[in-house]
């Protein structure tokens, strides 16, 4: 399977393809077992992200970015069932029992949140929850595992280290948190950093500021990351290459540069579109039309079909992901590739 | 947060221009298919149609006392026995829980009544709701089964002294939660989005803050019930109740704790009668706040 | 364009306790036109737009509208008033009385203000649902029954219904994803065009105040730094502030350019002189001393920073 | 801290006050004379007036509160009309019973609401978990008192593992007063360990859906760590928060509890003082009491400020 991702068209002009392969998902599907049976919300998606590489994950609230991470995570929902591999360093990891998926976590995975002040202990200390990790997973004692958590603070560009660590997350500003959490998270040397829309609760100077510094702690520790969120935008300036989604479904993949430039998927043009361009006066958007299905009421076929202005009979039968111009999308009609 | 509730599919944005989300079912629909909830309804439907239809059902004086019958064990002539004067237990146990459920129900309703009253204004005036609370606060902490007990000593033992007693210390927790809603209502956007679309105090007030709070006080009002019950038969009880000239089960167990070995029957029924009732209300509190409450529903 | 503004602030200020959320706010919109007010949070915006619509009693400040100062208005005559200012709210989920069906949203604000026979207020309800592209079969459905962007488009019918001549949008579409957003927006333009409905438009994201604004202030800590027309504001901003909070939106590639250092300071401390000089690149010892005023820099556009003056001066 | 502790304990003045304030008006406005209903019907006008004006009763009721706040403040609280001794000095010698009965009893309820409340929180919806709510709805359905002539039935009458009836000091030695405690304890804990068990369950499941739990589990922190430090920390606070309603539904239950297992503390005395219109015990027994909740209340301030660093800032 490495070698069919890594002969992708797509790949070829990736920064990092030389580097090796850190994580690769391959035909990932989740469903959650309620009272009425099975209920499918992701399904069918494959990527794999280099050492060195950042790749997004996007799509709008709903399309099973998020849940697609707690998979590779191994923190799923109990009633989840999780089907395709999952591969880290080499090793398969989706066939592992909890318990060793858990050691993963922390040593190999690192996970920042949207909300750090949720995602962060109310009534324990920062330090606390920093050599807590440490601690446990690199055998640190209390003494070392302080002075580590003093020097990651320091790297994460938070000032007084010493005082913020004996501190609680309520006492510092939404970018501190965020910081605290980057430094928690690339803690114990993970190879992968997953970040679950990191920035998205910040104000735009401060989102700024934690983007350049995911940037360049990808650049520094040589990390593979996968960056989920809603923002094409964030996707354009800071990750190499993207995935799109859409009710559970990827529907593109490729270089970011060019699904930003020049996306072969309605919906990925669709978003684009939507967001109203800085150099322009007062012209329409053009809006996707229409809302999201709710998971179980996905149509068959192409899934996108029902809000599609390029949808014909054909639509009603399921596209495969399919290589148009320089990028993969899941259409019976992709759009030509812009100049 | 964003990885498990984001995709959880109760929250997911649905429909379009023509098709819009399917609802749920109706609080009804949910009220009927809730196991629960119509097991109490049917215990609470049977236990007021007993109180109610006692005299029917076990004519004459139940505290009539007949000597020659003392103690017989629950069988085809007395269902639950007799006790040390002789007396039914059975007929005991019906008028009993007239009493019980008499006082349960006007309680409610004077504590609860009050407890809105006093609820709203104190969520809306802050100078009010400072004087109000602490008062809450010195009733909430202190026992009410002692001060009812003080206040029963003082008045003189009877259905008023119990009924005055209970009121006064059960408006207290009423009072906290009624007003901990309106807080939380007034400050939903919704009551801001009226307010600048011009809406006055009084309509705000009847048509966007007390619909929103009935749920909570419904169940409130099912756990001040179980909570009334309880008392009088405590107060009852310990001797400071509605006297002894009336019956209550928790006058009925006063005296059948000392035959607790000849007659554990006479202790038995009264008890497992009061201990149904407050099951029966405490069990439609908890439905009712599934079903008018899905979000903390979800964590049964 | 008539002479005299549909909306004209002065001064406004509020404090909550020590607290000075909003410091000297004056703008005023010229009727039919969009005032965008832009800025992150702490930056004291959405208060402004409640205290322009005397939801939140200002501290300090006139507030002329139509007219008259609402400022001065008695309880009674602010509530009549209210017919002719109305507000959209961020949250879509909130800003709707769950237990009042569609047709009650709608026929609330004309009842309240005694506006036309109960025929006419369905009349107009269901016009309003036309206008948002809605069936007629909404008027019996109840909030919870719809998605993010269609409540908001209710909201926005609602907002409608008294035919106000002053619309404030506090961040309406920040709730909604992107695709519902631009639904929205151009919703609330094609409403705006047909009307020629005043409006205050707050936001914190840059794009969709440049699409929906004519004139745009931004505002930092409870001030207004920066204020002209759209083209300016974005084409050439004059306060470092503005330059900064430009360079920072995503989407102009992953060049390393100078960011904001620091973090926005607590309101409870705002500090001397000029409130941004602890996070601007180009601070000097005059910004600790004295509080830049609001200068005039051509074409309408105005700015607070003593770079300005330096610039001038030099 | 410490000005946390202050205001916690200005908080607790009404917890004091409010009971004795209803309880002295209760006193003074009932209709009839306390002194002649304290007297008895053979008492003469002149014993009544005696009564009267040792009481302070002829004097106007504000004169008498300010007596009666002396009284209190001073911890002066007259005779005992019956025992024709200090108040003061009778109360020691029930307070005991009633102090130690309500903390055994605590002690049970906190330690079996805790652990099932963990335990079904783990094993949500699996046999065990089902079987302990039905359970815990059963204990909360059940009369305290009722539940105690249970327990003597089954306990002392049939099996005779423990005395029916009676009290053992702790100086009798720790197996003597356990055995006349243990049932009085149970029964008084039983109720208030259901409600415990379910305040645990619910604040567990809630806290296993925080986003912070979520974060030690991807920190790849072991599932005992997260449990024990990370999630009880924060899952314990409601439990102790209702631990002191809990003391104070406890010492109103004890009343009926002491009069059935006949232990002399002081609810009994309190119910016997009532009964003989001995109003100053009332009073006292009252007053004490409140003092016994206000310390525990105090106790429970720190342990939540120990637990949750953020309400120290408040």
């Amino acid at each position: 399977m490495t070698a069919h991702i890594a002969s992708l068209p797509a790949d070829r002009a990736s920064p990092a393809l030389d580097t090796r392969i850190v994580l690769e998902v391959e035909g990932l599907s989740l469903s959650l077992r309620n009272a009425d049976g099975l209920l499918p919300i992701v399904t069918d998606v494959s990527f794999a992200i280099r050492q060195g590489e950042a790749v997004a994950l996007v799509g709008e609230s709903g399309c099973g970015k998020s849940i697609t991470a707690s998979a590779i995570m191994g923190i799923a929902p109990d009633n989840a069932e999780i089907g395709g591999t999952i591969t880290l360093n080499g090793q398969a990891i989706s066939g592992l029992s909890p318990r060793a998926r858990r050691k993963l976590c922390g040593r190999h995975m690192g996970f920042i949140f949207q909300e750090p002040m949720t995602a962060l202990h109310p009534t324990l200390s920062i330090g606390r929850q920093m050599t807590d990790t440490l601690r446990h997973n690199l055998g640190l004692s209390h003494a070392e595992a302080t002075s580590r958590a003093a020097q990651l603070l320091d790297r994460v560009g938070i000032p007084r280290a010493r005082d913020i660590l004996k501190g609680y997350v309520h006492e510092l500003s939404g970018g501190m948190r965020q910081r605290v959490m980057i430094a928690l998270a690339i803690s114990c040397g993970p190879s992968l950093v997953i970040a679950d829309e990191p920035t998205t609760a910040l104000d735009v100077t401060i989102q700024a500021q934690v983007l350049d510094l995911l940037d360049d702690m990808r650049r520094e520790l040589d990390l593979a990351m996968l960056f989920i969120t809603h923002d094409l935008e964030v996707v354009g300036d800071f990750c190499d290459r993207a995935v799109v989604m859409y009710a559970g479904d990827v529907v593109e993949r490729g270089l970011s540069a060019d699904i930003v430039r020049s996306p072969a998927h309605p919906y990925a043009r669709g978003l684009i579109d939507a967001v109203p361009d800085h150099d322009d006066g007062r012209t329409r958007l053009t809006p996707i039309l229409g809302t999201v299905p709710p998971v179980g009421q996905w149509p068959p076929g192409c899934r996108f079909a029902p809000r599609c202005n390029r949808v014909d009979a054909q639509c009603r039968t399921r596209p495969a992901l399919e290589l148009h111009g320089s990028t993969e999308a899941r259409c019976w009609h992709p759009l030509e590739p812009s100049a | 947060m964003s990885i498990i509730q984001a995709t959880s599919p109760d929250r997911l944005p649905g429909g379009d221009e023509e098709s819009f989300v399917t609802t749920n079912k109706t609080v009804w629909q949910r009220l009927l298919t809730n196991p629960t909830a119509m097991t109490s309804v049917v215990m609470l439907v049977v236990l007021g149609l007993s109180a109610i239809l006692a005299p029917v059902l076990a004519p004459g004086n139940p505290l009539k006392v007949s000597p020659a019958d003392r103690f017989i064990a629950p069988g085809a002539e007395h269902f639950f026995g007799t006790d040390n004067l002789g007396r039914d237990m059975f007929d005991m146990v019906l008028h009993g829980g007239r009493t019980s459920l008499f006082v349960g129900l006007v309680v409610t309703v004077i504590s609860m009544s009050i407890a809105v009253a006093l609820g709203a204004i104190s969520g809306f005036y802050r100078h009010v709701d400072v004087v109000l609370m602490r008062l809450v606060d010195g009733l909430m902490a202190f026992p009410g089964i002692v001060l009812a007990t003080a206040a029963a000593g003082i008045l003189g033992p009877s259905m008023t002294t119990v009924i005055t007693a209970l009121s006064i210390v059960l408006i207290a927790p009423s009072l906290r939660i009624v007003r901990g809603q309106v807080l939380v209502v007034r400050e939903l956007q919704m009551i801001e989005a009226a307010r600048s679309v011009g809406v006055p105090t009084l309509r705000l007030f009847t048509r966007y803050i007390l619909p929103a709070v009935s749920s909570p006080i419904l169940v409130q009002a099912s756990f001040i019930f179980s909570a009334a019950v309880l008392g009088e038969a405590g107060l009852s009880f310990i001797g400071v109740g509605i006297g002894p000239k009336e019956l209550s089960w928790g006058n009925a167990l006063t005296e059948a704790r000392n035959y607790i070995a000849q007659a554990p029957w006479i202790v038995l029924f009264p008890g497992l009668a009061l201990m149904l009732t407050i099951l029966a209300l405490n069990l439609l509190g908890d439905s009712l706040r599934d079903i008018l409450d899905p979000r903390l529903a979800r964590r049964r | 364009m008539t002479s005299e503004p549909m909306l004209a602030v002065s001064g406004l200020s509020k404090s909550f306790k020590a607290v000075k959320a909003v410091r000297d706010v004056t703008f005023s919109i010229p009727r039919g036109k969009t005032f965008g007010l832009v800025g992150e949070s702490g930056s004291g915006k959405s208060t402004t737009a409640r205290l322009v619509l005397r939801l939140v009693e200002p501290t300090d400040g006139t507030i002329r509208f139509r007219g008259r100062d609402l400022a001065g208005l008695s309880p009674g005559d602010l509530r009549r008033e209210r017919r002719h200012m109305q507000m959209i709210f961020q949250d879509p989920f909130g800003s709707l009385n769950p237990r009042m069906s569609i047709r009650d949203t709608l026929t609330e604000p004309q009842l309240v203000h005694g506006i036309g026979s109960p025929a006419e207020h369905l009349r107009t309800a269901e016009r309003l649902l036309a206008e948002i592209s809605m069936p007629r079969t909404a008027l019996d459905r109840y909030p919870h029954e719809f998605s993010g962007g269609q409540r908001q488009r209710i909201a926005i019918a609602r907002a409608l219904s008294t035919n106000p001549e002053l619309i404030v949008a506090d961040e309406p579409v920040s709730a909604l994803d992107v695709s519902v957003q631009a639904q929205v927006l151009n919703l609330l333009r094609d409403l705006q065009d047909k009307h020629g409905t005043t409006m205050l438009f707050i936001s914190h994201d840059l794009r969709v105040v440049q699409f929906m604004c004519d004139e745009i202030a931004v505002m930092y800590l409870g001030e207004i730094v920066e204020q002209g027309p759209r083209e300016h504001i974005y084409g050439a901003p004059a306060h470092p502030y503005t330059q900064a909070l430009l360079a920072s939106a995503p989407g102009k590639g992953a060049g390393k350019r100078a960011r904001l250092k620091g973090e926005i300071p607590s309101a409870h401390a705002v500090p001397s002189g000029c409130a941004f000089r602890t996070r601007c690149p180009s601070a000097f010892e005059r910004c600790a001393i004295e509080k830049p005023l609001m200068r005039d820099i051509g074409n309408g556009q105005k700015a607070a920073c003593h770079l300005l003056d330096e610039a001038k001066a030099a | 801290m410490l000005r946390y502790l202050g205001k916690r304990f200005l908080l607790i003045l009404p917890t004091i006050f409010v009971p004795l304030i209803l309880v002295f008006l209760l006193l003074r406005l009932s209709p009839g004379d306390p002194a002649g209903m304290m007297l008895g019907d053979q008492a003469t006008a002149e014993q009544i007036a005696a009564l009267r004006s040792q009481l302070g009763l002829d004097q106007p009721i504000w004169i008498q509160f300010l007596l009666w706040l002396k009284g209190i403040v001073t911890l002066d609280l007259g005779n005992s009309i019956f025992f024709r001794e200090p108040v003061m000095q009778i109360i020691p010698r029930y307070a005991g019973v009633t102090i130690l009965l309500t903390l055994v009893a605590l002690t049970l309820a906190v330690i079996i609401g805790i652990t099932l409340g963990l335990v079904t929180a783990m094993n949500r919806n699996k046999p065990i978990d089902r079987g302990v709510v039905t359970t815990a709805v059963l204990g909360i359905s059940l009369p305290e008192f009722w539940f105690a002539l249970l327990l003597i039935f089954i306990f002392a009458v049939t099996l005779r593992w423990f005395p029916v009836a009676g009290y053992n000091p702790p100086s009798a030695g720790i197996v003597a007063f356990g055995a006349t405690i243990f049932l009085p304890a149970l029964a008084l804990g039983v109720r208030q360990s259901a409600l415990m068990t379910r305040m645990m369950r619910s604040s567990m499941l809630d806290v296993l859906n925080e986003p912070y739990i979520t974060t030690a589990r991807a920190q790849g922190l072991p599932e005992s760590t997260v449990i024990g430090r990370y999630a009880m920390r924060t899952a314990a606070m409601p439990v102790v928060t209702v631990a002191g309603l809990s003391a104070g539904y406890m010492l109103g239950g004890a009343v009926a509890i002491e009069i059935i297992f006949a232990l002399p503390g002081l609810g009994r005395m309190l119910v016997e003082a009532v009964g003989r219109r001995d109003y100053p015990l009332v009073e006292g027994g009252v007053l004490t009491i409140s003092l016994v909740l206000a310390v525990l209340n105090l106790a429970i301030d720190v342990i939540y400020a120990i637990l949750d660093p953020r309400i120290r800032y408040q």
